[in-house]
């Protein structure tokens, strides 16, 4: 293993101090005295920890940005510590400053005056933030490395991966090329990429994203540093992917005597792999603690009401989720004193005060005035849901052998959709799930007609729509509907909101003119909760939620049967999934309408559906009432993916299966012969390398497509 | 140095060199060094009589001999070039010349009669695909015919004077017979004559290069080595004159330009100045209306001011002289006062404006507006038209200018597909009635460009034709002008200047008026 | 990577299709008798049955289709037919011109590029400075001088200050190189400022966009020094987009030298072609236009290849 | 290379945000060349377009007793060779170069955009024949396509302007807009929003007129800016090899046409004053083009 940098050492500290302009030299002073004030009105669990193995030691962070927009005051004291060999996770919903916080401590912001950093950041005793950019630069990537989300980017496309990872080493430590490219091949080993040695004169596109994610980490660790960021590592992956690299991550934790910060947007994670905990809400931390405490026993009104707005997959499902009201606080425009208390059901005039974060156990604080009461919130990992009866016997939607080819020329075919059968009962709503480029997206535009199908047909009402044209079309497009994914591309940036959906109604003359076109959009508006006069808003001056709900208004004012809905909650804030998802349920029930329900979590999908399909490589490997799939999942591939998602209630050290999927999704374009899992498949024997499996019926409406099921 | 300062310099130094000094006065010549000089335009190919463009001839005019020349340093004496002597018998109608004995083609061979004839019978009748330009001028020839070796004699169809001029056309590139024989357009493809200089090599767009022929038949000459010339035009000629890469260009600068060279090199440049026999005009369309009505004619003719124009204009450009069809202060030129009388040549430019604008009231053409075609080429052709617009401009007229490349406008022409159109005439030598087929009716002329019919104009053009008495001859050219100004068919505006600016260092060449003479260098020379 | 520049020559041939049968039609459906146009070109006056014949001469006579069969043939075989002024073959013509405007084309790419890579890089690196400023003010002034005022104002100042112009004549690349570049750094410079300038820009805004991708913060966060991620990881990066505009902004140059060639009487494409269509060339005119499409598709494949040595991702194909 | 990435100061927060400067003091701030770009254009229109009652003379008014005059009281910039004053003709020849210039972009940025976002959006065959044939034209250089065009159409005058110029100088800005509008296309193409617009059953006229085009509008104006400039010097160039506008019109170019080289050294103003004109039109619009390049598409200058 490698040397520490002797640099940090804490004898040479004084002596670097005094390298220092005194201005500096002075500043440092400062923060060091303000850290080792036990009256910083930072985080209280700190303070007997200054020495010891702390490796990071956050106090009082606070960063300004100067904006075309204003003043961001996006992280407002924020500390935390790291210690060896532990993952301490900062989560919160976009824009609560967890990602500006760590940029920060990376040293990686720049703009010059524009931003402002202020409080003080120490790695292993030594205080940094006072230190050059210089010297900053000597820090980074020696001792605190990064991990960034996006791996498809982060990676810099014209150079080999193996010059991406020996560059830290050859900058830092002063390797040879020779030796640094053994260390290159260790490290890739280590990460878990086979063939290191090849690899190494690969380039990023070569590489798939989980693989990339892997290649990031051995730059990470290439200086052997005591602290990693993680930015998200695994958001832009998928779930079977994602577990293999937190794993992955856990594994180097444990070993290297790494210090982790897991910055994550998903509880889930939080549970299975975090130590810690740091909750963050508009730029503070208003919840910090271990895993166990915080998750299984929330004090923050906002950390409790994140945990109820969940859907999990191992609690019993409600009809409707619970939810936190309102919409996350504009950075530029904070409510007066406790940020989360207009969306706080607790509060009282004392929130309008800012409530300082306080221990209540020894390893549990908060930063709430009407702490969270621990009534039941989680019964124990429940019974079974009974099966009952499908909603309805008679299908509005019947999709029957829907295949899709896309030819890519020379010969080169793929296949999105194969010879995909379904059907939706009226009322009722089916969930489509599966992993990125299973072809979920694919069957969405056919049903909508926005691609034409190779073959198979559709009927909506026992009338076949694969073909019909022009008139016929128009008809049938109005009964069909639609919500998108992300509300932000979904709308028109250059139409208002109300006249985006009384263009429709004019089109298919469903109202005679704009006055009553407007009467109706606004009925739509009110059915989903936004009042008239957003109507006049553009789509940018509104938040995602809003967004979503003019996406499912434009929907409605059609007056259609049936609507896809495709991942219309997956780009939202985990507070607002649950108040969309809310609002679908609730709109189907006043309205009857049948539902579409495309997703990649199954979560979500479990929450919402009454008929489940599981689709893998642009086939429906499984399909089910709810109650039967998620209790009994029978193709071993479904089954990987519900051991993949990670909940809540099982913690991490509570004995959960490791690893359970291994290996990439293969690609569309050429996709394995006989049964396509069986790449993956724990399961597999020879035939499934030669028979594409039939669909079998398990019980009346229980299907999969496995010969070892 | 101060812009300003130098122009107010500059025009008071304007025309000091006079021109056509003489060989002598430069000094003895000196053997050596190679000649560059600057030519406007490629020849499309290599055959004098298949072509009418100076610019040909600049680059031909070095490799040929001719049967007669316009003797160096006296223009516009005649002497023999390859022709020792000469007898004319008008009784005969015949013209006998004898030839220099041992003048040798480059090639080795010797050139005799055969040659000459060839030469004036493959002009005047040109075999099936061979293309001259000088049929007309040589229609008097009835026939060629060879006496002896050194002697070739021409029978006329009827006595003209103004033949002895035609056969000392630079034009007339004596060829070898030889090589006609096997193939009548050789000369097309290969240059191949007597003159002073072999020709050495073509890069076409670029350079034409020659070398001195040691057995040129004149003692003594050439005395340069070698011939350049560089195809370029416009502001490069100029730039390349001033950086000394080219010793001049034959057809000189502009007044503009020349002054410009002055300046900048002071002794290291002369400059010849005089009159030149170019002159630009305008031709109105007397078959369609507006200009079949004499008055809309007249009108426009009285309207140019020509005399304010040349004092203008003359200040920056080649548009220096007022005259008629005939250059001014020539020969056959009138006087001062007989021009002043013409219409349109009034001084009292008010007067005749106002006249114009009630011919044009008359006429009920008051706000006359129409097409003046005009030809691409030289930026001074378009100047020429603009200086029209504008006078034409002052009594009510509107006149579009539509410029257009030389084929359309040589096309516009020939097909009469114009309202009114601008042209350049630039003749050989003074001679009237050759000088005249431009004014005259179309049946009688190609050559005119107005397609009207007017058989007075046409008698007084046939009877200064073989009038013989030289003051009786003055009388009728008068009275031509006279009508063709009251006409106004087709209108003479300006004369130019010839301008050439060339290194001190170069000598020997003889100015004219006419931009086609004293191109064979036999006698140039420069000096160390 | 083979498989990639054949693509790319594939899609070149129909381009280059296009371009001829555009140009034929549209100078053989011109207005007029264009041989009549030609004859004229010098002032002559052709008689009716003159012209027949060199209508017929030149198969003008026969049916539009024939006529455009034969071309197409022609332009296969490399015969683009005779000079209606000289009557050399136009591909004749064309090569002797050729050799300069291609080296004054090149030598006017390459004083781009060493001009423009450096100052782009630069301007990007520290965009909002004095430096940034001053370079763009630099490259404002390449695209709004005009190349033939810049050209002319060239050569007046070399006369005035040195009384030196670039020397005449034809000269070899081989025979000759030093008379070459003599002749043709001062043209060059004319044309290459205006290239650099649209390069400058490019290269300025590339490396702006690339210092706020996403590798560039892993490079950041691996502390690398400024200088090292400029070089290995802005400027390569950088280097691609601006690579595409060198093939596309040929076409611009195009333009200048055809303008410059007139002004310094250098003896190219661009002065055949002006000269062309004073004399109503037609033919010649017609060869031009499809070598220079050829020479631009030629510059093109090779910014490819150049494109394809920078980034893997063409080189090596997807995944 | 040290403040290639200037770091954050770690300095004291700012209690209060800063007071903000008047928004046209950060335009000025942000924009230093827009803006001086926008104001010299704003100028030299007023003053192009006023010329009929701003110019001293008339522009083809000539003076034989007063050519080549130096700049003096009478006439600022001198006079050229006919005796013409230059301010004069530098103001119409201005208004010659705009109108050109501006309706010969307009023209072809109009017709390109029109065509590459048809052609997005409808694909298929239409796209790839279209793609060919803008692909055709743009493989000929610009300035030789403009030259093959002038030199075959002929002149055709319009209320004395020459229309066939305007068309040959806006073919060529057609391949290289449609070329723009097509990407831009294919990206909004992308965007929900369009599938939304074809799931409600619109029409694609009605896809192309309402929900695509208005998003180009920003590409498009940077674009027609930039165009602009190319057109000037385009129409410049031709004019100066004498193919362009028609003498005795003001315009630029023709100005230096000629043998006014000739008279550089003599009389310098006839080609400074012409060539300076230009170059400042140019200028002006492409730091204008820059600047809204900036506005309209953020990522081009991300960091700013």
């Amino acid at each position: 293993m490698l040397p520490l940098p002797n640099f940090v050492r804490k004898d040479r500290l004084a002596s670097r101090h005094s390298a220092l302009p005194t201005r500096w030299r002075q500043r440092v002073h400062e923060l060091l005295g303000s850290i080792n004030d036990s009256e910083n009105p930072g985080n209280p669990m700190a303070e007997k920890q200054i020495e010891g193995d702390v490796l990071l030691s956050v106090r009082d962070l606070h960063v300004q940005f100067l904006t075309g927009a204003g003043l961001i005051h996006a992280v407002r004291g924020v500390s935390y510590d790291v210690w060896a060999g532990e993952i301490v996770a900062l989560v919160g919903e976009s824009g609560c400053g967890k990602s500006v916080s760590s940029l920060a401590l990376m040293g990686l912001l720049h703009g010059g005056d524009a931003t402002r950093i202020s409080g003080a950041a120490s790695l292993k005793g030594m205080d940094y933030f006072g230190l050059s950019e210089e010297q900053m630069r000597r820090l980074r990537g020696r001792e605190i490395a990064m991990v960034f989300q996006e791996p498809m980017t982060a990676l810099n496309p014209v150079l080999t991966i193996g010059i991406q990872i020996m560059e830290p080493m050859l900058a830092h430590l002063g390797y040879s090329r020779e030796k640094a490219w053994n260390r290159a091949v260790e490290l890739l080993t280590l990460v878990g990429v086979p063939d290191p040695e090849r690899r190494l004169g690969l380039y990023p596109h070569q590489f798939s994203g989980g693989m990339r994610q892997r290649v990031m980490i051995a730059i990470a660790l290439a200086c052997n540093p005591s602290v990693i960021i993680a930015d998200e590592p695994t958001t832009a992956l998928d779930v079977t992917i994602q577990a293999q690299i937190l794993d992955l991550l856990q594994d180097l934790v444990d070993e290297l005597k790494i210090g982790l910060v897991l910055i994550t947007h998903n509880l889930g994670l939080v549970a299975r792999y975090a130590d810690r905990v740091n909750v963050m809400y508009a730029g503070r931390i208003v919840e910090a603690g271990t895993t166990s405490q915080v998750l299984r026993h929330p004090r923050h009104q906002y950390t409790a009401g994140l945990l109820k707005a969940v859907p999990q997959l191992d609690m019993p499902r409600q009809e409707l989720l619970e939810t936190i009201p309102g919409q996350p606080p504009s950075l530029r425009a904070l409510p007066e004193g406790c940020a989360f208390r207009p969306r706080c059901s607790a509060a009282s005039d004392k929130c309008l005060e800012i409530p300082a974060l306080t221990r209540s156990t020894q390893d549990h604080s908060d930063a709430c005035f009407h702490p969270f009461k621990d009534n039941g919130v989680y019964p124990a990992a429940g019974t079974p849901e009974p099966i009952k009866p499908a909603i309805s016997k008679e299908a509005l939607l019947t999709v029957s052998g829907l295949t899709k080819h896309f030819y890519l020329g020379r010969g080169a075919t793929v296949r999105a959709v194969e010879n995909v059968s379904f059907s939706v009962p009226t009322g009722g709503t089916l969930g489509l799930v599966g992993e990125s480029g299973c072809g979920k997206t694919t069957l969405a535009r056919l049903l909508l007609r926005l691609e034409q199908a190779t073959a198979g047909t559709f009927e909506l009402d026992g009338d076949d729509l694969l073909f019909k044209r022009g008139q016929r079309l128009k008809d049938m497009r109005r009964k069909i509907q639609v919500v998108y994914q992300d509300p932000f591309t979904s709308l028109n940036p250059r139409h208002k909101v109300a006249d985006a959906l009384v263009e429709p109604l004019l089109v298919h003359k469903l109202r005679k003119n704009r006055r009553e076109a407007r009467e109706r959009v606004e009925e739509a508006l009110s059915l989903v909760g936004l009042p008239s006069e957003m109507g006049d808003r553009y789509p940018h001056q509104m938040s995602g939620g809003q967004r979503q709900r003019v996406g499912i208004a434009r929907a409605l004012v059609m007056e259609p049967d049936f609507i896809i809905c495709d991942e219309p909650v997956s780009a939202l804030d985990v507070s607002i999934q649950a108040q969309i998802m809310n609002l679908l349920v609730e709109l189907q029930k006043k309205l009857g309408l049948t539902y579409l329900f495309i997703a990649h979590d199954l979560a979500v999908v479990r929450h919402i559906s009454d008929i489940v399909a599981v689709m893998y490589l642009g086939r429906v490997v499984e399909s089910g009432r709810r109650q039967e799939l998620f209790a009994e999942p029978r193709h071993p591939y479904t089954q990987a993916l519900l051991a993949a998602v990670p909940s809540f209630r099982g913690l991490k050290g509570e004995g959960l299966s490791r690893g359970p999927l291994q290996g990439e999704i293969p690609s569309p374009l050429n996709p394995p012969s006989g049964c396509v899992f069986h790449t993956r498949c724990p399961l597999a024997t020879d035939e499934c390398r030669t028979a594409v499996p039939e669909s079998r019926s398990l019980t009346e409406t229980h299907k999969v497509a496995c010969v070892r099921a | 140095m101060i812009p300003g300062k130098t122009f107010i310099a500059g025009l008071a130094a304007a025309t000091v060199i006079v021109s056509a000094a003489p060989v002598a006065a430069q000094g003895e010549p000196q053997y050596g060094g190679a000649l560059r000089y600057a030519v406007s335009d490629d020849p499309a190919n290599f055959d004098c009589h298949a072509a009418n463009n100076f610019a040909v001839l600049m680059r031909l005019a070095p490799h040929y001999s001719t049967l007669l020349r316009f003797k160096p340093g006296n223009y516009p004496e005649i002497e023999g070039d390859v022709a020792r002597s000469w007898e004319a018998d008008p009784e005969a109608l015949t013209y006998t010349f004898t030839l220099h004995p041992d003048i040798q083609f480059h090639d080795g061979s010797q050139l005799t009669a055969e040659d000459v004839a060839a030469t004036f019978e493959r002009l005047a009748f040109p075999p099936e695909g061979v293309i001259s330009e000088r049929i007309e001028t040589f229609r008097q020839i009835e026939s060629v015919e060879v006496v002896d070796e050194l002697t070739v004699r021409f029978h006329l169809k009827e006595w003209d004077t103004s033949v002895l001029g035609t056969f000392a056309s630079p034009w007339n590139c004596i060829y070898s017979s030889e090589l006609l024989e096997s193939n009548p357009s050789y000369p097309s493809r290969v240059v191949m004559g007597s003159g002073p200089f072999v020709f050495e090599d073509f890069v076409a767009g670029s350079v034409w290069t020659a070398s001195r022929f040691e057995n040129y038949f004149r003692e003594g000459q050439p005395y340069l080595d070698r011939l350049e010339s560089y195809t370029m035009e416009g502001q490069a000629v100029v730039n390349a004159i001033q950086a000394g890469q080219v010793h001049t260009d034959f057809r000189g600068v502009s007044p503009q330009a020349a002054e410009r060279l002055r300046t900048a090199l002071g002794d290291g440049i002369t400059t010849h100045v005089g009159p030149s026999l170019t002159h630009f005009l305008v031709t109105f369309n007397s078959q369609s209306a507006p200009f079949d009505d004499q008055r809309v004619r007249k009108a426009l003719n009285l309207a140019i001011d020509r005399w304010g124009g040349v004092a203008g204009l003359g200040a920056t450009s080649e548009m220096k002289y007022v005259g008629g069809p005939l250059m001014p202060n020539g020969q056959f030129s009138g006087s001062d006062a007989h021009l002043e009388s013409l219409p349109g040549f009034s001084r009292n430019i008010e007067k005749a404006r106002e006249e114009a604008r009630q011919l044009l009231a008359e006429a009920g053409q008051a706000d006359l507006s129409f097409t003046l075609t005009v030809r691409d080429g030289p930026p001074i052709l378009v100047d020429f038209a603009v200086f029209l617009a504008d006078q034409w401009r002052r009594v009510g007229v509107n006149a579009e200018l539509k410029i257009v490349q030389t084929p359309e406008w040589a096309s516009a022409l020939t097909n009469s597909n114009f309202v009114a159109i601008t042209d350049i005439y630039s003749a050989l030598r003074e001679e009237p009635t050759e000088q005249l087929t431009k004014y005259i009716s179309y049946d009688l002329s190609h050559r005119s460009a107005g397609r009207f019919d007017d058989p007075v104009l046409d008698d007084i053009w046939a009877r200064q034709a073989v009038e013989t008495d030289p003051r009786a001859r003055l009388d009728l050219l008068r009275k031509f002008e006279e009508r063709l100004m009251e006409q106004s068919y087709s209108l003479p505006v300006v004369w130019l200047e010839r301008s050439v600016a060339m290194d001190a260092k170069l000598h020997g060449w003889t100015f004219s008026p006419s931009n086609f003479l004293y191109l064979d260098q036999s006698g140039t020379w420069l000096s160390n | 990577m083979l498989r990639y520049l054949l693509n790319r020559l594939m899609l070149a041939i129909p381009t280059l299709l296009g371009v001829a049968t555009l140009t034929f039609f549209m100078l053989a459906l011109l207005p007029g008798d264009a041989v009549e146009t030609m004859l004229r070109a010098d002032g002559g006056n052709p008689t009716p049955e003159i012209i027949a014949a060199e209508r017929a001469r030149l198969g003008l006579d026969r049916p539009i289709l024939v006529q455009f069969g034969d071309f197409l043939w022609g332009l296969f075989t490399g015969d683009l037919g005779s000079s209606s002024w000289t009557g050399k073959p136009v591909l004749d013509e064309i090569m002797l011109r050729l050799p300069v405007t291609l080296e004054l084309a090149v030598l006017g790419m390459i004083i781009a590029v060493v001009i423009a890579l450096p100052l782009g890089t630069l301007a990007g690196i520290f965009h909002g400075t004095w430096l940034d400023n001053l370079i763009r003010i630099f490259a404002f002034g390449g695209i709004a001088l005009p190349s033939f005022w810049l050209g002319m104002m060239l050569a007046l100042a070399m006369l005035w200050f040195f009384n030196w112009l670039p020397p005449l004549g034809s000269n070899s690349l081989f025979s000759d190189p030093i008379r070459v570049l003599q002749q043709l750094t001062l043209p060059a410079l004319a044309v290459g400022y205006r290239y650099a300038a649209m390069l400058v820009r490019m290269m300025r805004a590339s490396v702006i966009e690339a210092m706020s991708e996403d590798y560039v913060r892993t490079a950041r966060a691996k502390g690398l020094p400024a200088s090292s991620i400029v070089r290995r990881h802005i400027v390569p990066n950088s280097l691609l987009p601006t690579v595409t505009i060198i093939g596309l902004e040929f076409a611009l140059m195009v333009g200048s030298l055809v303008v410059i060639e007139q002004v310094f009487s250098l003896n190219g494409l661009g002065r055949l072609f002006v000269e062309s269509v004073a004399r109503s060339d037609l033919i010649v005119i017609q060869g031009i236009v499809v070598v220079l499409t050829i020479i631009f598709i030629a510059i093109n494949l090779l910014v490819d290849l150049a494109y394809a040595a920078i980034d893997p991702r063409i080189r090596l194909g997807r995944g | 290379m040290r403040n290639v990435f200037p770091p954050p100061s770690h300095g004291p927060l700012w209690a209060n945000e800063p007071k903000r400067l008047p928004n046209w003091v950060e335009l000025i701030r942000n924009y230093p060349f827009g803006v001086v770009g926008l104001l010299v254009l704003v100028i030299i229109f007023v003053a192009s377009g006023l010329a009929h009652w701003i110019a001293p003379y008339d522009p083809l008014e000539t003076n034989y007793a007063n050519t080549l005059a130096a700049p003096s009281l009478q006439h600022w910039l001198g006079t050229d060779t006919f005796g013409r004053d230059l301010l004069s003709r530098v103001l119409y020849g201005g208004r010659t170069a705009l109108f050109i210039g501006v309706s010969a972009s307009i023209i072809g940025s109009t017709i390109g955009a029109m065509l590459g976002i048809t052609s997005a959006y409808i694909g298929g065959w239409f796209e790839l024949i279209l793609e060919r044939f803008l692909e055709v034209l743009l493989a000929i250089p610009t300035m030789i396509l403009a030259l093959v065009l002038v030199a075959t159409m002929g002149r055709n005058l319009v209320f004395g302007i020459d229309f066939n110029l305007v068309l040959a100088i806006a073919l060529p800005i057609v391949p290289n807009m449609a070329r723009i509008a097509r990407s831009q296309t294919l990206t909004i193409r992308r965007q929900a929003y369009v599938d939304a617009a074809r799931t409600l059953g619109f029409s694609s006229s009605r896809i192309i007129a309402w929900h695509i085009a208005p998003n180009i509008a920003g590409p498009y104006i940077v674009m027609v800016t930039t165009f602009v400039s190319q057109a000037i010097l385009i129409e410049a160039s031709l004019s100066y090899l004498g193919l362009g506008v028609t003498a005795p019109t003001a315009s630029w170019g023709l100005m230096l046409a000629g043998n006014a080289f000739n008279s550089a050294l003599t009389a310098p103003w006839i080609v400074i004053f012409p060539g300076v004109a230009i170059a400042l039109v140019v200028f002006s619009f492409s730091m204008l083009g820059d600047a809204l390049r900036d506005i309209f598409d953020p990522k081009a200058s991300a960091g700013r």
